[in-house]
């Protein structure tokens, strides 16, 4: 069981948390000039790599917030967290 | 005392169970992942269809991935037309597994029970049964002192949290012993000529326009006339390669087993709603999955919560279980997909088909897809069975959504 | 018509909780007006408005006037009043945030307080609750919003010694939660407490 | 009576107490500090059970979990399955027998208690022995929050098992007085039979403490009987140990052989001698301590038989010095006996040769193969192993971070390096200096280690027999040879993940701990490719077995899942209620008067909403106060239709769905202010719903100006229904207008009652007139009672889930998750009125423009009438076309759809139901079949509006 480190209230137990899966991906801005293709992506289609991977999680059972993580897919270690107004971290 | 001796009557094995091969240069097929569905598909290639040109690439070793790490139930009793008619497939394959393979994989139809724990549960249950019924599927409703009949171990007390209010029964379901079935599908295709390639990664491609025409590998470049991909919980890694989007999220399913125990629990009961599945096996070990960890891993190990979670859950339906030690924990990589059905067919490459998106059916299924699959390919054209299955379905909305139910009532 | 009578969610587990050994005391601690106020930024004028300095550390609580103000989150507090009635109290804070682009919401019967004292009730919620609450780490002042046993709560230290809590759980799970300290209570009391 | 084989004096055991057990029917003595294997052998019993494939003898061959021999069955004090005798400590009572392959469960449930506790160290040290207490001992010097775990009843680890001395007295003095330091210091957790079985992420280690199974029946009942520890360490030192090896040869399981480190433990911590003529085989110098030791307790030792070639020439010494025959270059290739070693077999060896053997008398055969470190731990946390082809053993092969291994765990071959060890690694994890600059953390002096000669590496000895190794277990739980082995390599199988499957070996109680690496040792031999290359199976939790209970700790019984109840609760239960489980709440479904089933007490409870006046705790449905100028924009964006014309002091019925246009939930919503709203949500969906505005508030606009806080258990909700509601309503908040000019239908009006605050709602779920009371839950059981009092001349009745669902049914009101599944459209719910056409957008709006959304043949809810007016169909029923011959035709059978509500109606005085059928409005008027019980009952297609469909009577 991992420790997480919410950004506001520090490390908790991995519990506490909800996953929201792949980040950085906004809602369209206008939703009814996309393809149906173009839509069923943003509906359905998310990256699902093994490796580093940008995701969405929420201190569901804290601040309620959520937060941007950089994390492993394939080791689980959290290479860091950032808020939602932080930028895409740029990682080598 | 007399030695009872569970395992005793397990069968040996035959002497040569496949050949450690080089990999040729090229192939009629290549099949990428040598789990039960590339083992499956290959075989029934060579069977049905006579093509025996066919490569098998596993990056680690044989059937090393869910095909080692799962709960082995086998079932076809599932909501929608176009599921129940694919595992239904599947099962009536199952059924005369034994003699194709002439391979001993311990198939036993000792049904399985769906517990109900609300009032919800019993509609949803009802519904399913209803509708396997009308689709040939054998499937029943069971009051819960029926359910005590099937099960004795099954707590059917009206006074626990989730009181059992009945279950689903399918009698023809059962489990099989997973390395069993993949070695008799690996050994068949291996007789016929089929080259089974382990510790052969796939790295890339070699494209030409809208065809494949080379797989390349930590063994080398590899030539193919049709691909197709059986990598499960891997998908994304081979479909990213080709940059086609897949949309698979590939989950932790953890499971574990206890140790030998005598005979308690005759046949497999599922609980959806506390999340637990159980069957005794063969020679006396419980075995049991939890549910899908939350987040994408490729880790092939979940969190220990969620597995003391579904001790709870065992305990609380079986108080027997209480003094059972759990000996070993190991997770699998499910491939999950938005709808929780499978995505079979052709993909933006003309020689390139997808099988993936099993989530945690890919077992149950192995017969079904290997057989439907290496139709699919033969014909290159995608057979009735795996027809609804298509990527294409997300752009249409015709999903076949096995979530079922998802809210609770007011 | 006789005035209205006001029932607690904890009623029932009175009698249980007072047969309690010291070292694991557990009292109820309902009807205390509680508003959950959300505000951007937290600055002089919040401060002025609502005569309360709003903790901005994270996992904190201050003592406000006759109550108390918890921060639960970046832009959200409890605020509680021991003198003045839900609506009131809601009233009031609201008047004081609006302007400040904030919102207040009256929860005084969203959840209950359990107030655990006595030198044990650190190792009884240690069964449940993953923070550290050793003294050092959890003094007086901390609080989280965390889960004890499968109930969300918020969680607060009233002394130094880890030997004073207060939980806040939502009504609704009160019941449970009792049932489930009654419990974890069980190997520290001479007599099984647990028998309703 | 004295046991024969206890000595007369030694041991940690309690001579002055005595206590009684069972074994296999047999009545036995031992003292407290014994465990079951030490006594059994004490009274001269080597063999314990029989295996489980072939049913032959097995004994005791370890001193403790390592053990693959002793499975023993616990009959009392209660039955628990498949334990090691080696590792169950002695108590009065114990009733235990042989163990042939399977365990069996009790029958009855476990009465015993299981908890769990969550504890925060700096340095949690997992192993008791030397380099773990001298690690222990260093981190708590320095301050530092320190647990010690140890899964032995006394810590000491294998200096327990020896005679070792440490600054010039017994090492098990140093023991003591550590452990004492160690109780005496301020945040350190000392924890005795207690396990660590699984190294998880960020240092997260759970461990299992038995805290009362020594004590037997003695247990105190409300003291947990075991306890997982879940221990956050910012740093982990395995100081575990090793596992001594054996070497395999033919007959290898004969009760009587065993591991020779094993048999020193049972001298000296026990006091037992494991026989009286012993053979002692090795490939290394730790065996010819065991030799030594024997012999002065009195054990004639026959011959130490040593593979290597010139043996070890100082041990040698010693042992002729003492008389003992010590044959190097040889082998023990077998041996004699049935139930018990009676003769070892022992051969010249050269260059893995076997020569002509004979046959040396003895009842102990003692065997030492070498050691494996105990690196589980280390493994599990995904450290990588590396092998020593000198130790023939797998090593930590990596550094990882927070985790580091100590002592003999890491292959640190001596006493004093352990020491040393545990303290360097103690510092490490510290992060202080290596080298101790306080004299305070000074350790004791050991004796200066004699330097080993090197060590065979000796996997298996050939079979001369001619068996091919067909009884040179390898795995003796398992019954796998190494026949088995050469088979699998034979099929053609190269990966040791294969081997394994293919010949069981490690998968059984002990996961392996002798015969994992022996296993990767022969295969390696048998493919002739390097040990490292082969490799060991993965490490996988736990690292001993853990009883299911223990890990389901308290969350049984009412504890299992939380009960959610509202502030009426209590009153429910004193009406009778019946309750229904809905996600986490408790709801009454109905109140049966005496003598009433529920079909009866529903027709009763709707009759009285239909004609006169009903009253329902609606207090579990959800509710979130949202609030702020853009408060109206987030629900336009939320909802599929219009929130933001909402005239305050009015409410609106709303449907929201997610992205993919599917339903997700529904509810009304009341306008309290321009930039106030109260929003209902479903039972089911209140914190999903929540959380969902939170989510599209927080990642996609955080730049509106709005706040949502749940106040589910703010409100409690009272519908009050039927004709007769205006006269109660009206009765007991005589300050509120309730006339429908003044308080029109989904209108709201705040009121008080006596200065409690009261919202009163113009709502119905049922079609009747009906008015919500809203009320802090403060007041509920009083308010409740009030519109009670004032119902009574009414004939006012409360009603539960079941009367609700058959009274919004009879109105065509679907249930979010009953009537809908996750693939039904607000249009396929006949709702496209409650789809806004104005507002450019709202989530889910675009799905609705895929063709899927416009095949005609979509499922649509409508009504079904049973034909014969008598049927109620079974919930979950399917619907077919209907069959002019009245029969089904053979499967598959195209279905239209299903039944999703179904219900006997007091107002049209027949069965009627809802259903999900596809392109439903175009079939309104047909008839179609649902299959019953195997027949097929003929029902008629109708709007799923039943009961007053003009909408006349909400007005009353």
């Amino acid at each position: 069981m991992q420790l997480i480190a919410c950004p506001w209230c520090g490390p908790r137990e991995e519990v506490e948390f909800s996953y929201g899966g792949q980040a950085h991906v906004p809602y369209p801005d206008s939703p009814a000039e996309l393809s149906d293709e173009e839509w069923a992506h943003y509906v359905f289609f998310r990256d699902n790599p093994k490796g580093r991977f940008a995701e969405r999680w929420n201190h569901s059972a804290g601040c309620r917030r959520w937060f941007n993580a950089i994390r492993d897919t394939a080791t689980y270690r959290f290479e860091r967290v950032y808020r939602l107004d932080d930028p895409k971290p740029v990682t080598p | 005392m007399s030695p009872r001796t569970p395992g005793a009557d397990l069968p040996d094995h035959p002497d040569l169970l496949w050949r450690d091969t080089e990999p040729k240069r090229s192939y009629d097929v290549v099949i990428v992942g040598g789990g039960g569905h590339g083992l499956a598909t290959a075989h029934y290639l060579a069977k049905d269809h006579g093509i025996t040109n066919v490569a098998v690439l596993e990056k680690g070793w044989l059937a090393g991935g869910n095909m080692a790490r799962n709960t082995t139930i086998i079932r076809s009793n599932y909501l929608w037309d176009e599921s129940s008619a694919i595992y239904e497939h599947a099962l009536k394959l199952w059924e005369g597994l034994e003699e194709d393979l002439g391979y001993p994989i311990l198939f036993s139809q000792r049904g399985v029970l769906n517990l109900a724990h609300t009032l919800q549960d019993v509609r949803d249950s009802v519904r399913r049964v209803e509708a396997n019924k009308l689709n040939g599927v054998d499937a029943e409703w069971l009051e819960p002192d029926e359910v005590r009949k099937v099960c004795p171990v099954v707590n059917t007390s009206t006074d626990i949290r989730y009181p059992v209010l009945g279950a689903t029964y399918q009698p023809r379901a059962g489990i099989a012993k997973h390395d069993y079935v993949a070695w008799g599908f690996a050994r068949r295709a291996d007789e016929a000529g089929i080259d089974l390639v382990q510790d052969c990664e796939v790295t890339g491609f070699t494209t030409d326009g809208d065809r494949v025409t080379g797989v390349q590998t930590t063994r080398g470049t590899i030539a193919a006339g049709t691909v197709a991909l059986c990598a499960a919980g891997h998908t994304s890694v081979l479909t990213d390669m080709l940059g086609i989007r897949v949309p698979v999220q590939s989950h932790p399913l953890q499971a574990l087993v206890s140790e030998l125990l005598e005979p308690v629990h005759p046949t497999v009961v599922m609980s959806n709603a506390v999340h637990v599945y159980v069957s005794q096996a063969h020679k006396g070990e419980l075995v049991m999955g939890a549910g899908v960890d939350s987040y994408n891993g490729y880790g092939q190990r979940g969190a220990f919560h969620v597995i003391e979670r579904q001790m709870a859950a065992a305990v609380e339906l079986f108080p027997v279980f209480a003094r059972a030690h759990l000996l070993r924990t190991w997770g699998g990589i499910v491939d999950v997909s938005p709808d929780a059905s499978p995505i079979v067919g052709r993909t933006p490459y003309d020689n390139v088909y997808l099988n993936c998106g099993w989530g945690t059916g890919g077992f149950k299924a192995t017969p079904g897809i290997g057989s439907a699959l290496a139709h699919t390919i033969a014909h290159d054209e995608p057979h009735p069975y795996v027809a609804p299955f298509t990527l294409d379905r997300f752009v249409t909305g015709a999903l076949v959504d096995e979530h079922g139910a998802a809210a609770v009532a007011h | 018509m006789a005035e209205l009578l006001r029932t607690s969610p904890l009623q029932a587990w009175t009698d249980t909780f007072a047969r309690l050994p010291d070292p694991v005391g557990i009292t109820a601690e309902p009807f205390v007006a509680t508003v959950d106020v959300r505000l951007g930024t937290v600055g002089p004028e919040a401060s002025a408005a609502l005569g309360v300095d709003l903790p901005t550390a994270p996992n904190t609580w201050v003592p406000a006037g006759t109550g108390r103000a918890v921060w639960l989150g970046p832009d959200e507090w409890l605020l509680t009043s021991s003198t003045e009635t839900p609506e009131e109290f809601e009233a009031r804070v609201r008047a004081a945030v609006l302007p400040l682009g904030g919102s207040a919401t009256d929860v005084s019967a969203q959840r209950i307080g359990l107030r655990l004292t006595g030198a044990r009730v650190r190792d009884v919620l240690a069964t449940g609750c993953s923070i550290d609450l050793h003294p050092r780490v959890f003094g007086r002042g901390s609080s989280a919003q965390t889960t004890l046993g499968q109930a969300g709560v918020v969680l607060l230290a009233l002394s130094d010694a880890a030997d004073d809590f207060l939980v806040l759980v939502r009504s609704s799970f009160a019941g449970y939660l009792a049932d489930w300290l009654l419990d974890a209570a069980l190997e520290f009391t001479t007599t099984p407490t647990h028998d309703r | 009576m004295t046991s024969p084989f206890r000595t007369p004096e030694g041991g940690r055991i309690d001579r002055s107490a005595t206590v009684e057990f069972t074994f296999d029917g047999q009545v036995l003595r031992g003292h407290p500090g014994d465990t079951l294997a030490s006594a059994l052998l004490a009274n001269g019993r080597h063999q314990v059970a029989t295996s489980v494939k072939f049913g032959r003898p097995r004994g005791i061959a370890a001193a403790w979990a390592e053990d693959p021999g002793g499975l023993v069955q616990i009959e009392e004090p209660f039955p628990e399955p498949m334990l090691l005798a080696t590792t169950v400590e002695l108590y009065d009572g114990l009733a235990a027998s042989g163990l042939p392959g399977q365990g069996r469960l009790a029958d009855v449930p476990d009465s015993a208690r299981y908890d769990a506790v969550h504890s925060h160290v700096d340095v949690l040290v997992v192993g008791a022995g030397p380099a773990g207490l001298a690690a222990a001992l260093t981190a708590s010097r320095s301050g530092a929050r320190v647990a010690l775990v140890d899964e032995q009843s006394e810590a000491g680890g294998a200096l327990l098992g020896t005679d070792d001395e440490l600054d010039g007295a017994p090492a098990v003095d140093w023991v003591a007085a550590a452990v004492a330091e160690l109780a005496a210091t301020p945040d350190v957790l000392h924890l005795q039979r207690t396990t660590a079985f699984g190294l998880y992420d960020d240092g997260f280690v759970l461990a299992l403490e038995r805290r009362t199974d020594h004590l037997g029946a003695a247990a105190p009942k409300h003291v947990s009987r075991q306890r997982v520890w879940r221990i956050r360490a910012r740093s982990v030192v395995v100081a575990t140990g090793a596992h001594e090896r054996p070497v395999v040869f033919a007959d290898n399981d004969r009760p009587g052989t065993m591991l020779a480190g094993a048999a020193r433990t049972f001298l000296h911590r026990y006091g037992v001698l494991p026989g009286r003529e012993a053979v002692v085989f090795t490939t290394n110098d730790s065996a010819y301590d065991a030799a030594l030791d024997l012999f002065r307790a009195g054990v004639r030792v026959q011959a130490v038989v040593d593979a290597r070639p010139e043996g070890s020439p100082q041990r040698r010494a010693e042992c002729e010095g003492a008389g003992i025959r010590v044959l190097s270059g040889a082998v023990v290739t077998g041996t004699q006996g049935v139930e018990r070693v009676t003769h070892a077999l022992v051969a010249p060896f050269l260059d893995g040769e076997v020569g002509a053997g004979s046959a040396i008398a003895c009842d102990l055969l003692l065997v030492s193969g070498g050691w494996n470190p105990a690196v589980h731990l280390f493994s599990q946390a995904r450290g990588r192993l590396r092998y020593d082809a000198t130790l023939g053993a797998f090593l930590p092969g990596e550094e990882l971070d927070g985790v580091a291994v100590a002592g003999s765990a890491a292959g640190v071959p001596d006493l004093a390096g352990c020491l040393a060890d545990g303290q360097r690694v103690a510092r490490a994890a510290l992060g202080v200096p290596a080298v101790p600059s306080a004299a305070d953390d000074r350790l004791p002096t050991a004796p200066e280690p004699v330097v080993p000669t090197a060590p065979l590496v000796l996997w298996r000895v050939p079979d001369p027999s001619g068996a091919e190794g067909s009884t040179s277990f390898v795995d003796l739980q398992r019954d796998a040879t190494v026949a088995d082995i050469a088979r699998a390599v034979g099929a053609g199988l190269r990966s040791i993940e294969h081997v394994k499957r293919y010949t069981t070996i490690g998968t059984a109680h002990d996961q392996g701990k002798t015969s994992g690496v022996l296993t990767s040792g022969i295969v390696a031999e048998l493919l002739g490719v390097p040990v490292q290359d082969t490799g060991t199976t993965t490490f996988r939790p736990p690292y001993t077995p853990v009883a299911f209970a223990a890990l389901a700790g308290r969350d049984r019984g009412r504890l299992f899942d939380p009960e959610r109840v509202t502030a009426l609760h209590e009153w429910h239960v004193a009406a009778g209620a019946v309750f229904e489980d809905v996600g986490q709440w408790k709801r009454p479904r109905h109140y049966p008067r005496p003598g009433e089933d529920m079909e009866a007490a529903v027709l009763r409870e709707c009759a009285a909403a239909r004609t006169g006046v009903g009253i329902l705790d609606g207090s579990t449905l959800g509710k979130i106060d949202v609030q702020g100028p853009d408060a109206a924009v987030l629900l336009d964006r939320l909802y599929t239709n219009l929130m933001s014309s909402l005239k305050v002091g009015s409410v609106r019925y709303g449907v929201m769905c997610g992205v993919d246009g599917m339903v997700i939930d529904d509810g009304t919503v009341l306008r309290l202010a321009e930039d106030r709203f109260l929003v209902l949500t479903t039972t089911g969906g209140a914190a999903k719903v929540l959380d969902w505005m939170e989510e599209w508030i927080q990642t996609e606009w955080p730049d509106l100006r709005v706040h949502c806080t749940s106040v589910t258990e703010q409100w409690c909700t009272f519908p009050v229904v039927g004709p007769r509601s205006r006269d109660v309503v009206g009765a007991v908040f005589p300050g509120v207008d309730v006339s429908n000019e003044a308080f029109p239908f989904m209108t709201w009006r705040d009121t008080t009652l006596d200065g409690v605050p009261v919202r009163l709602a113009r709502i119905s779920f049922s079609g009747e007139l009906a008015y919500e009371v809203y009320v802090n839950p403060w007041y509920a059981v009083a308010v409740w009672q009030r519109l009670l009092d004032a119902g009574r001349p009414h004939g006012i009745t409360p009603y539960g889930t079941e009367t609700m669902h058959v009274l919004r049914a009879e109105k065509g009101y679907p249930i979010i998750g009953q009537d809908t599944d996750g693939t039904v459209t607000p249009h396929d719910l006949g709702m496209a009125w409650a789809v806004s056409k104005k507002k450019p957008d709202f989530v889910g709006k675009r799905s609705f423009a895929r063709p899927e959304n416009h095949n005609p043949l979509r499922k649509h809810l409508v009504g079904l009438l049973p034909v014969d007016r008598q049927t109620v169909l079974p919930e979950g029923s399917q619907i077919v076309e209907y069959r002019t011959d009245g029969r089904l035709p053979a499967p598959p059978v195209p279905m239209l759809g299903h039944v999703t509500s179904s219900y006997r109606s007091a107002e049209l005085a027949r069965p009627f139901a809802l259903a999900l059928v596809k392109g439903g409005r175009e079939r309104i008027g047909e008839t179609v079949h649902v299959p019953v019980d195997g027949t097929l009952v003929p029902v008629e297609v109708t709007g799923s509006v039943l009961v007053d469909p003009e909408g006349a009577r909400r007005d009353g």
